[in-house]
């Protein structure tokens, strides 16, 4: 597979309540966004334990992304506030482990910003693709 | 300075001041810890012997400090702590593993010599430092040069290639004294398959490592304990150094100050964060 | 050491500033020049009352006065008394009527009717020594009354003797004293004694000399008041024009405190006291209990209605006992000789009821055209010709007697057919006049009664607060017909508008100074009614008082054309060249008077 | 409190002791003059007008009624002879000093006194003292007093100069009996904060305020500057008025919420080209609804703030909104009272030229266009045409003092320069100032122009994402009337329908700690936004109280032994999902 063909797979762990709904209003607006995404409702970017990115990138993710409410927005609080304590110390974590980065974001994305999801869908999607497949996915590789 | 020990120690048990004291006790080379209770005994105490008081006991899954208290509920109990006996006994009074109130820590530093055998940044127990002088940590790892020259690439290759010498025997969380956890997630068999050798992911170590960012003690014991000779706190010397530089933080420094991580209640001004993600 | 003589000088505020304190330093000179340091003493003493002759010296044992001493008579003075052992008659008072030189203090008219029972100690001990005032028995009555007796019979001992405010109202000492201590009993509010000392009549002066004299008999008395009701604070309101009073009471006071007479546990008691000084600022009405109270908390002076007694709601609302100066020093003797002593003095009968008459004695300030004028104390009951004649040596330069005013300015003036009325609360009100605090003034013939109402009213209008109608405008309205009357303005009816006036003001006025202050007008119109018809009627003033009605005029057969009145015309409004007749010119003339003063031949006159 | 008895004028009547004669009198219907009492200030007894005859067995006083403390057994004539010989004689004093106080002259008439003796003075303080009293013991500012003595009396500030103690209370004004005090620029100042008036500290927030009780206000109260006065409290009968009441939060449980905290106006000063702020006959819609209320200051005239009759209005559609430059939206209820507003002035004054400026009419409702149409008919001018500048730069003199209003008028396609006296501008409507915070508090969103947002904009338009909470009104975004009352109307009901119920669901994705598990490192427990995980030292485990788990699952995440799990998000089910996402 040539690289200008390599389609990634991104695992979205979605916030209930703003991202989720953001992908749905872009979805409802009948926004355009690459179909690399698969998301995942969770009800709180805090739910988000770390092992399921690290978990997702070993198998067979290319990138890894946690949409969650803007700061202050949350709807439990502080959920994101300790989700995005966590993936600070996570980027380290896949950093000093030779995994790239970037191919885990958090993105906060209220309900109303249904052209956000999509942007920044477009973005990773892109950033992905210059990436190449992620090298853990042994699978993809050989394929 | 082992005698001085002693006589500090016997003082203690004499004046009824602790009930015993956890510490090493040494017989024809052998080490092991001890509870002295009696002073007659305190000629066989021992401080040049390297054993981490407080990990874990299998299979119990307690710490030897927590079943002297539980055994013993109210009473004092001392304790000849190094270091990283002083921190592991911070950061698990912080998770509610030992009751501080009892404890009577009896504090030495160790050489410099056996802090290069650890690679202990700290070797000497910070706030109740009581016998020997403080002396210079070891401060980088042994192998970082190595390591951080290696780009991305170059540092999931030289994993690959540490993490498949590993045989799953998870020498290092039993070392390890922050690892309490009764049952651990990471035996689970989506992270470490039984019966095939080497590790296909490395999931255990990135998720250990991982829950650790902000509570490894810097005790060395995961090392010390791996027989493969992985280089396992190149990761964590990364991470506490990011958690040191985010929060201000170090584990076991500070029996008061909670875990940035594990806890939402004060409420910063965290924006910076965003710029790291 | 024993000193063969004591020499005393008069230190009250008229003698000092006639120049006693530099007679007393001369005399202590030339004493020890003459080296009888060890035999002769020198003291200052308060008021000897017979200030128009002072300053005063006094050398005791042997009793002998002498008037209006100056530095220059002292080596005389101290060569002929003290070393040659006979009176240096130069100095000596000389009778006006007999005009032959008294030596002997006892005979001079001035004091030989007197009765010294608030100025006892006037002359006998430098006011300035405690150790004096208690060398004459001072604090034996407050020792009596901490360990013989209780509040309860003070309090009878007084209501027994009959004292009576002598501040003007004449109100029972007793009585008063009894109503503050139920009511601080009945509230269980801590009372306070207050000492009225701001003295405010223009020439009264009782009460500044009784404290320049003898201060600790006011500290006496307003202990044994304080003991009495069960006060532990005192306050002396005192005027601020009184620097020497205030000096002298300040220290008696520090003594006091210092002998244990005052402060915690007096004299080993239980009971504790103490006395402040406040300072007024020489506001008259400041003399009305109620204003001074409201001063005294720190407020505006200015009074307020009565209705509730300052004996319960007083001072910060605490129930207040006030007296003046006068009425506390009374308190000592009666309680160490006893209310009969007292009672031997004065009219009336006050065992039945304390409002039956007047006892013990008063001080006056006798002044105006008298011969003798001065601080005096006289037994109630004296009627106003011994004080005037004999006392007072008769009026001034000859003339005939015409009126006397008593009471201060709001007091009324009586004529001459009252000459022979008792002094006591009582018949002074009956004629029109009252007690008040103690000023006499005596008016000659060339008084105008008109003018002389007029000149209270215009005093009693500058120092009223103003705070109610009645006092503020009744007062101008009175002034202005007053006024107008004296310049021949004067319409007929204007004398009833005037006792209309008058009574309003009476009726109405919120305090006392405005109720009393119709006393002038009043009176002045019941006993000379004649007077004020004269000015309006004929335009003439027959004391020759009032300018708009008097011409002066000289005398061309006495006049010898020496020019002294046009030197001093201020108008000049004399002409006539020297060693001839002079004649003024009405037009100019200013009416000042000045030219008859000069006038060597007496050839001036007022018509 | 003790009764007694005493006689007025003969009539027998019963007081409490000690309680002022002219309160007792009053009661008797008797009325006795005065000039220096007021019932809010203690009795001063000074004017002595109110002097009235006391006898008390043989003694015979004149006292005055104001402060007279009556007493058992007494007899009161407050008209005898003597009482009224006195009476007319203080008058007279008083008419002396001032000849010209209406309130002296009234009495001097009743007492029949022509020609006072002491002549006419030409004072207009009859020193009574209320001013005095009232600054000092009522408001306690102390900044008036007496001065000099006698007949020179007279009431002033320290030294005769201003006094920067004054807080311009107007409380000695309006206690004068003569009228003598004034304040400078009072009734300027009405115009001043025109067309709001002028509002005292205690007032009724606004006209159609649910309750409409009166309140006060705790920044020019006198009684918070100074701790005096408090006469409000003397004179409510009903004793409602307390002081010492503080800003207290109350905590109230309820099951459900209607938030609908309105809207706010856009400041017309953002919009510096039209001139708000800067020329005072530039209004906004809510300041020209107050002028024209019947309850305004203007008693509902229509008038230009130096109280003419305007000639010619223009109003301002779609000021603030409909422009990148400030809100894209459209504030939905402009057109139609800018419409309204353009009839009212016309039935109000008939030969005003009312100038309408808009972009389009939106006349979207029921009747609406008809109204529009209708308005047309009645003469008022429609320019289709963005206002470009609002000035004062008159041309000539028939000019002055108007607005200058320049605007191209796309219909004709010229600018137009219209002079006008008064300018209406409808300014946007805007979400609140703390609308962010308010939607944070109850765990709502708000859109980009900070309105709420609602759950579903079709499926739940009045529901928000946090159960229980509802929104209604402009707090969703603009809308009129009766938009808001159907929203309103829709929220209660689902409201009702809650508490019909009597039942809620609770959240079903709450965690669970799996006590086996739990080693008891409580790190869930201060992670939780809720409180609703305990720890037993006891046990060393962990547990969570379920009625107050929300379900966010923050701690499930931290659980280092996986021993907490979220109901319906359980590790392995996360694990399967992602598993099945990557199709492996």
């Amino acid at each position: 597979m040539s690289k200008s063909e390599f389609e990634p797979r991104i695992v979205a762990l979605l916030c209930n309540w703003c991202t989720y709904t953001g992908a749905d209003l872009a979805g409802t607006a009948r926004m355009k966004y690459p179909p690399n995404v698969r998301t995942l409702r969770v009800m709180c970017s805090g739910r988000v334990d770390p092992a399921f990115v690290i978990f997702a990138l070993q198998n067979g993710a290319d990138g890894v992304m946690i949409g969650g409410c803007h700061i202050g927005d949350c709807h439990y609080a502080k959920g994101n506030y300790s989700s995005r304590r966590r993936a600070v110390i996570l980027k380290d974590t896949l950093e000093s482990l030779g995994i790239d980065p970037r191919r885990f974001r958090l993105e906060w994305i209220s309900a109303s910003e249904g052209d956000k999801f999509a942007e920044v869908i477009k973005k990773f999607t892109k950033e992905l693709k210059e990436l190449g497949p992620n090298p853990l996915n042994k699978g993809a590789q050989d394929a | 300075m082992l005698n001085k020990i002693r006589d500090y120690c016997r003082d203690l048990l004499e004046s009824k001041k602790v009930e015993g004291i956890l510490a090493v006790y040494t017989e024809n080379g052998n080490y092991f810890p001890y509870f002295f209770t009696k002073k007659e005994e305190l000629n066989n105490l021992c401080i040049d012997k390297k054993y981490l008081l407080l990990n874990s006991v299998k299979p119990l899954r307690e710490n030897l400090v927590f079943l002297l208290q539980s055994k013993m509920p109210g009473k004092r109990i001392g304790i000849l702590a190094r270091g990283c006996d002083e921190r592991a006994l911070f950061e698990l009074s912080k998770r509610g593993q030992v009751n501080l109130d009892n404890i009577e820590t009896i504090g030495y530093s160790c050489n410099e010599e056996q802090a290069k055998i650890c690679t202990c940044p700290t070797p000497y127990p910070t706030v109740n430092l009581k016998f020997g002088e403080k002396v210079e940590g070891v401060s980088e790892h042994k192998r970082w040069k190595e390591f951080s020259q290696l780009d991305i690439e170059g540092k999931r290759k030289f994993w690959e290639k540490e993490f498949s010498k590993c045989i799953k025997c998870f020498g290092c969380r039993n070392a390890c004294p922050i690892c309490f956890c009764k049952e651990c997630l990471m035996e689970d068999r989506k992270f470490v398959k039984g019966g095939e050798l080497p590790v296909e992911i490395p999931s255990f170590h990135f998720v250990q490592r991982y829950h650790h960012a902000a509570q490894c003690i810097s005790c060395g014991e995961c090392e010390i304990a791996c027989p493969m000779d992985i280089p396992l706190r190149l990761i964590s010397f990364v991470l506490l150094n990011r958690v040191k530089k985010l929060y201000d933080y170090t584990p076991g420094m500070n029996p008061k100050q909670e875990c940035p991580i594990y806890t939402i209640k004060e409420e910063r001004n965290e924006e910076a964060l965003d710029e790291l993600l | 050491m024993a000193y063969r003589a004591n020499v005393l000088i008069c230190g009250g505020t008229g003698c000092v500033s006639g120049g006693s304190f530099a007679v007393k330093k001369a005399l202590e000179t030339e004493i020890e020049k003459r080296g009888l340091k060890n035999e002769i003493m020198v003291i200052a003493t308060g008021c000897q009352g017979f200030c128009g002759e002072g300053p005063i010296v006094i050398v005791q044992p042997d009793g002998v006065l002498y008037c209006k001493v100056n530095v220059n008579d002292v080596p005389q003075l101290v060569e002929e008394h003290l070393l040659k052992g006979r009176p240096y008659k130069k100095k000596l008072y000389t009778s006006p009527v007999e005009k032959a030189p008294i030596p002997a203090l006892k005979e001079i008219p001035f004091f030989a009717k007197q009765r010294l029972v608030v100025l006892r100690n006037r002359g006998l001990i430098d006011p300035e020594k405690i150790e004096d005032y208690i060398a004459v028995d001072g604090f034996a009555a407050l020792a009596k009354c901490l360990t013989e007796m209780t509040p309860e019979s003070i309090i009878n001992e007084i209501k027994k003797s009959g004292l009576r405010g002598r501040g003007g109202g004449g109100f029972p000492t007793g009585i008063k004293w009894e109503s503050c201590r139920k009511a601080a009993i009945h509230r269980n509010v801590e009372p306070v004694v207050i000492c009225n000392a701001d003295e405010g009549d223009p020439g009264a002066f009782m009460d500044r000399s009784t404290i320049e004299c003898d201060p600790c008999a006011i500290i006496e008395g307003m202990t044994i008041g304080a003991r009495a009701i069960g006060a532990k604070q005192g306050f002396v309101y005192i005027r601020q024009e009184y620097p020497l009073a205030r000096e002298r009471l300040a220290k008696a006071l520090e003594q006091a405190r210092s002998y244990g007479l005052l402060g915690d546990n007096i004299l080993g008691t239980d009971f504790s006291f103490d006395i402040k000084i406040v300072q007024g600022a020489g506001a008259f009405v400041c003399g009305e209990s109620t204003a001074l109270m409201a001063s005294l908390e720190g407020k505006v002076g200015e009074p307020r209605a009565k209705y509730i007694h300052t004996v319960e709601y007083g001072y910060e609302n605490r129930p207040s006992c006030l007296n003046n100066v006068e009425t506390w020093a009374n308190v000592p003797p009666i309680i160490l000789r006893g209310a009969e002593w007292f009672t031997s003095m004065g009219t009336g009968d006050v065992s039945e009821n304390p409002w039956g008459g007047s006892k013990g004695t008063k001080v006056f300030s006798l002044a105006g055209n008298v011969n003798n004028t001065g601080l005096i104390e006289v037994p109630m009951g004296i009627t106003l010709r011994e004080i005037i004649f004999d006392i007072g040596g008769g009026i001034a330069k000859g003339k005939k007697f015409k009126a006397v005013q008593t009471g201060g300015p709001s007091g009324g003036f009586l004529p001459e057919s009252c000459i022979d009325l008792p002094v006591d609360f009582d018949s002074l009100l009956e004629a029109g006049t009252m007690m008040g605090s103690g000023g006499m003034v005596v008016a000659d013939e060339d008084t105008c009664m008109v003018d002389s109402a007029k000149f209270f009213v215009s005093f009693l209008m500058e120092e009223s607060c103003g705070k109610c109608t009645p006092c503020r405008e009744g007062l101008r309205s009175m002034y202005n017909i007053l006024d107008a009357i004296t310049k021949g303005k004067g319409k007929e009816e204007d004398i009833e508008t005037l006792q209309e006036i008058g009574e309003v003001m009476m009726d109405c006025c919120l305090c006392a100074l405005g109720s009393s202050a119709p006393n002038p007008v009043i009176s002045t119109i019941r006993y000379f009614k004649d007077e004020y018809l004269e000015h309006i009627r004929n335009k003439k003033c027959p004391g020759k008082v009032c300018k708009a009605m008097i011409i002066y005029k000289i005398n061309s057969e006495l006049c010898n054309g020496c020019h002294a009145c046009t030197k001093v015309c201020p108008s000049d409004a004399i002409i006539g060249k020297q060693k001839e007749l002079h004649r003024i010119d009405v037009q100019k003339c200013i009416k000042c008077g000045a030219c008859i003063d000069v006038c060597p031949q007496e050839a001036i006159y007022k018509e | 409190m003790e009764t007694i008895k005493l006689k007025i004028n003969g009539f027998e009547v019963e007081a409490y002791d000690k309680q002022p004669l002219i309160e007792v009198a009053e009661k008797l219907g008797i009325r006795i003059p005065t000039l220096c009492h007021n019932p809010i200030i203690e009795p001063y007894g000074v004017c002595r007008v109110c002097t009235v005859e006391v006898r008390h067995g043989r003694r015979v006083r004149m006292v005055t009624a104001c402060n007279y403390p009556v007493s058992n057994g007494i007899e009161v004539f407050t008209d005898s002879e003597r009482v009224i010989r006195n009476r007319k004689m203080i008058i007279e004093w008083l008419l002396g000093r001032c000849g010209n106080v209406p309130v002296l002259n009234k009495l001097a008439e009743e007492y029949g006194i022509a020609e006072p003796r002491f002549g006419r003075g030409t004072d207009n303080c009859i020193l009574c003292g209320l001013c005095v009293r009232v600054c000092q013991d009522i408001v306690g500012a102390n900044v008036l007093g007496f001065f000099d003595r006698g007949p020179n009396r007279y009431v002033s500030t320290s030294y005769d100069e201003t006094s920067d103690l004054c807080i311009t209370c107007g409380a000695c004004a309006s206690v004068c009996p003569t009228g003598c005090i004034t304040i400078e620029g009072l009734q300027e100042g009405i115009y001043k904060e025109m067309p709001m008036g002028p509002i005292t500290p205690i007032h009724i927030d606004f006209m159609q305020a649910v309750p409409k009780k009166a309140v006060i206000d705790h920044d020019s109260c006198i009684n918070f500057k100074t701790g005096g006065c408090k006469v409000c409290v003397d004179v409510c009968e009903a004793e409602a008025i307390d002081h010492s009441m503080q800003e207290t939060e109350k905590e109230v449980d309820v099951g459900t919420i209607l938030l609908s905290t309105g809207f706010k106006l856009q400041d017309g000063r953002e919009l510096k080209e039209y001139g708000y702020g800067k020329y005072p006959n530039i209004l906004t819609s809510l300041d020209f609804e107050v002028l024209n209320n019947a309850n305004g200051p203007t008693g509902g005239k229509i008038v230009t703030q130096d109280g003419k009759i305007p000639k010619a209005i223009g109003i301002i559609h779609c000021v603030g909104s409909r422009d990148k430059k400030y809100h894209e939206y459209c504030s939905r209820v402009c057109c139609m009272y800018a419409l309204k507003f353009a009839h009212l002035i016309k039935e109000k004054i008939h030969d005003c030229e009312v100038y309408n400026f808009y972009i389009d009419m939106r006349c979207f409702g029921k009747g609406y266009e008809e109204f529009y149409n209708r308005l047309l008919r009645e003469g008022v001018n429609f320019v289709r045409g963005k206002v470009a500048e609002i000035s004062d730069a008159t041309l000539d003199k028939s000019e002055e003092g108007k607005l200058i209003l320049r605007a191209e008028d796309t219909m004709v396609g010229t600018v137009r320069r219209i002079p006008v006296d008064m300018v209406v501008l409808c300014l946007a409507v805007e979400a609140q100032e703390d609308a962010k915070s308010t939607a944070r508090l109850f765990g709502c969103a708000v859109g980009k122009d900070y309105f709420v947002n609602e759950k579903h904009p079709k499926l739940a338009p009045v529901s928000t994402p946090s159960d229980g909470v509802f929104i209604a009104g402009m707090v969703q975004g603009p809308k009129d009337i009766p938009d808001t009352v159907a929203q309103a109307g829709a929220a209660s009901s689902a409201i009702l329908s809650l508490i019909q119920q009597k039942e809620v669901e609770t959240e079903v994705v709450t965690a669970v700690i799996e006590e086996s598990m739990c080693s008891g490192c409580h790190i869930c427990v201060d992670l939780c936004p809720y409180n609703a995980i305990t720890f037993y030292q006891d046990r060393k485990k962990s547990e969570i109280n379920e009625a107050l788990c929300k379900g966010c699952g923050t701690c499930v995440a931290a659980c280092p032994a996986g021993a907490a799990q979220q109901r319906n998000f359980k590790d392995v089910q996360i694990y399967a999902e992602i598993r099945g996402l990557l199709a492996i």
